[in-house]
């Protein structure tokens, strides 16, 4: 069982890193976004930074669900989302690997980038850890439930937006604590409640997201 | 019936617009969905005839 | 050991067929034939369980598979017209991840042998985006030599894209696996001529088989 | 509507067609007397309010408009659900069938919060705790009916539909009570609807008998619709061919 887990997370890894240009494409998405917000909004830093945690997330909220597609298409389209509906592994646990996969190549990087983008917005310093912990709270959540959007919209015609319209109003709980978070620190109420949360959300949908996903799946792929 | 007159009645205490704006739009929409909805049915009845008349023309 | 009753497969408003039912022991081939559209592929993969019948059922030693799900599944190679191969990967690697997927763990000695075997000496290690359409489905057939114990195979045009030494091959390993008291399910246009002790034969096209 | 008489009787579309064409008139002419009675009461019987005029009428249907949003997308899982596990064809239907009328009731409830906002605190959007949850509600509705429209095979889409209107209703409350958490945190309670003007006893009568009307309104629009989808989808079915015959 586990080494089947193993085995198609390092098949993952491994056809990210033979296409480089996927995981790199989200993270200048990301990074064009929450550049392009101070050109929009003007430069004064007061007010980038109290925007600053909502841009970021929304952002990384974006940049992941724009990853998403990545997720089935290609294995539907070349047979080998067959293989893992038919192998002796549920279905939910290769679901569950594939999202860490998935995650590992792009939610980790968002996460990773988002203190140099806090510099730009020039958000106080120890404000930095609450972002990222939110961020690394909350991505994995976007991706948990972002795979049941991408599994319902598989093979449909317009799926890209069809896939945001399904999904952005599931991200909204996690945008709103996960920004929250930022925003406690600052007004001094401090972030544990919000970080709390995020791990509440992050441990209900690594729960069951994966095996609806899967439920999906076998109605998508009949 | 606390309305001094029908002029009265439709002024709504000044608040005329919203509250005539409110229902308007909302009977209005019921009244729209009921009429898509008849369409609806004469198209789908529509489409019966028109394949029982490929079938056994 | 593989049983079905009744089924009824409909696509669309059309039912492809009705009142199909088959037994399927050890040891035993079965052949679907019919034209295209017919519900060839249909009936595979309402088979393997990809597809759930309109009505009817279909039986593994007795229980019913949507029942038995990874069971069942745990006991079957299904090799569908998709190569269900990654281009990006080397065939090794695509031949290692689809083993182990199917339960049927191989090292790396094994699978260079069962590449060897169909013919693909040299282009193991080469990414399968520069291989031949008839290379990919060799890499794809490949599949067959390390699952010798897995009891059901069921092939969708295993055939197909296959030159005369390919075709060969992949019927000594069907009979092989025949032989040794494995069930094959499997549909092909070509006339193949696979020795086994018992062939069955279900034409779809004069409606249930 | 809640269950039928016997379960499985009605279950499959053949049968259920003719009861819904008989029942959808009477639900309408209910619908009718109760919307009736709720406008008389909520314009001549429920008296001014002191403090918001009367401008405070356009409750009597937006809170009503607010409660069928929630109540048919609840509705709707229920048969979607029903659907995924007993796989009945017409459970789907009746899914796909309550979902335009949720989507409308929805947005009835967004369009008068917001009219009734401008006298109340001078601008058409009030970013108030139910109001945004409304909004993402409508979204919901948006995503299931877009989901099901881009799906050809009808037995797919309703399934697909049912996986995410589950998971929809699960996350509501989620999404009400961090909206609610939100709005405490950037506002405080200070703007907000929830403090509906002091409940006379007939303000309150007005909002239920139009609830009431509103509830079998949205009965009888669902049967129509559920009639029509089960035109268009047996289409090529005997029954229908033969139901068709003396069609113009």
């Amino acid at each position: 069982m586990l080494a089947v887990l193993r085995c198609v997370i390092r098949r993952d890894l491994l056809l990210a890193a033979r296409r480089r240009s996927d995981v790199l494409t989200v993270l200048l998405f990301f990074v064009i976004v929450v550049s392009l917000f101070p050109l929009g909004a003007g430069p004064e830093p007061a007010l980038l930074r109290t925007i600053a945690p909502g841009v970021i997330w929304v952002a990384a909220l974006l940049a992941s669900m724009l990853a998403l597609n990545r997720l089935f298409a290609q294995d539907h389209a070349d047979g080998t989302l067959e293989q893992m509906l038919l192998s002796a592994t549920p279905l939910g646990l290769i679901v569950a690997a594939k999202v860490l996969a998935h995650w590992l190549v792009s939610g980790l990087p968002l996460v990773l980038m988002a203190p140099v983008l806090a510099l730009q917005f020039d958000l106080p310093l120890p404000y930095f850890g609450v972002l990222v912990l939110s961020l690394a709270l909350g991505t994995p959540v976007l991706s948990l439930i972002g795979a049941i959007g991408a599994a319902l919209t598989l093979g449909v015609r317009g799926g890209g937006a069809l896939l945001a319209l399904l999904v952005l109003p599931l991200y909204v709980p996690v945008l709103i604590i996960g920004a929250g978070a930022v925003e406690a620190m600052a007004s001094g109420l401090g972030a544990q409640a919000y970080l709390l949360l995020l791990a509440a959300f992050l441990v209900v949908a690594a729960a069951f997201a994966p095996w609806v996903a899967a439920v999906a799946l076998r109605i998508s792929v009949e | 019936m606390n309305w001094g007159g029908w002029s009265d009645f439709f002024a709504m205490g000044g608040y005329a617009f919203y509250v005539w704006g409110s229902y308007a739009v909302t009977f209005g929409l019921l009244v729209m969905e009921i009429v898509l909805l008849l369409r609806r049915r004469r198209k789908a009845r529509a489409q019966l005839v028109l394949s029982r008349g490929r079938r056994n023309p | 050991m593989l049983e079905a009753v009744d089924l009824r497969c409909e696509r669309g408003a059309r039912t492809l067929f009705r009142g199909l039912g088959f037994r399927l022991r050890g040891g035993e081939l079965l052949r679907v034939t019919g034209a295209n559209g017919t519900g060839k592929t249909s009936l595979l993969r309402i088979v393997c369980g990809l597809l759930a019948p309109a009505q009817g059922e279909v039986r593994w030693h007795g229980g019913d598979i949507r029942v038995l799900r990874e069971e069942f599944w745990g006991r079957l190679v299904y090799i569908g017209h998709a190569n269900a191969i990654k281009d990006d990967l080397t065939a090794a690697e695509n031949l290692a991840v689809s083993c182990t997927l199917g339960g049927s763990s191989a090292d790396d000695a094994q699978v260079r042998a069962a590449l060897r075997q169909l013919g693909l000496a040299g282009c193991e290690d080469l990414p399968v985006r520069a291989l031949s359409q008839g290379q990919r489905r060799r890499v794809a057939l490949a599949r067959l030599v390390p699952s010798g114990a897995v009891p059901l195979w069921v092939l969708d045009e295993p055939f197909t894209a296959l030159d005369a030494a390919a075709v060969d091959v992949v019927q000594q390993l069907i009979s092989g696996h025949v032989a040794g008291g494995g069930a094959v399910f499997y549909t092909t246009h070509l006339e193949a001529s696979i020795a086994a002790a018992v062939s069955l034969c279900i034409d779809l096209d004069r409606g249930a088989g | 509507m809640k269950g039928n008489i016997n379960w499985f009787k009605y279950s499959s579309p053949q049968t259920f067609y003719p009861l819904a064409g008989t029942l959808a008139p009477w639900f309408g002419a209910l619908a009718a007397v109760f919307g009736a009675a709720g406008l008389y009461i909520g314009f001549f019987v429920a008296p001014t309010d002191y403090q918001q005029g009367e401008a405070y009428r356009i409750i009597f249907i937006h809170v009503p408009a607010a409660w069928m949003s929630m109540f048919l997308y609840l509705v709707m899982a229920f048969w979607a659900g029903a659907g995924l596990m007993f796989n009945t064809r017409l459970s789907g239907m009746m899914a796909s069938a309550l979902a335009p009328t949720g989507a409308l009731f929805t947005f009835i409830a967004l369009w008068t919060g917001s009219l009734w906002g401008k006298p109340m605190w001078g601008t058409y959007w009030v970013w108030d705790a139910r109001l945004t949850s409304e909004l993402i509600l409508l979204f919901l509705y948006f995503g299931f009916m877009a989901l099901q429209a881009a799906i050809d095979d009808a037995r797919r889409a309703d399934r697909a539909g049912a996986v995410l209107a589950l998971v929809g209703v699960v996350n509501v409350p989620v999404i009400y009570f961090s909206v609610q958490w939100w709005n405490t945190l950037h506002q405080g309670a200070s703007v907000s609807l929830t403090k509906a003007p002091t409940m006379a006893a007939t303000m309150f009568a007005g909002m239920i008998v139009m609830a009431f009307g509103f509830w079998f309104y949205s009965i009888a629009v669902t049967l129509l619709r559920v009639r029509c989808i089960v035109l268009e989808r047996e289409r090529n079915s005997e029954w229908v061919t033969e139901y068709a015959r003396d069609f113009r």
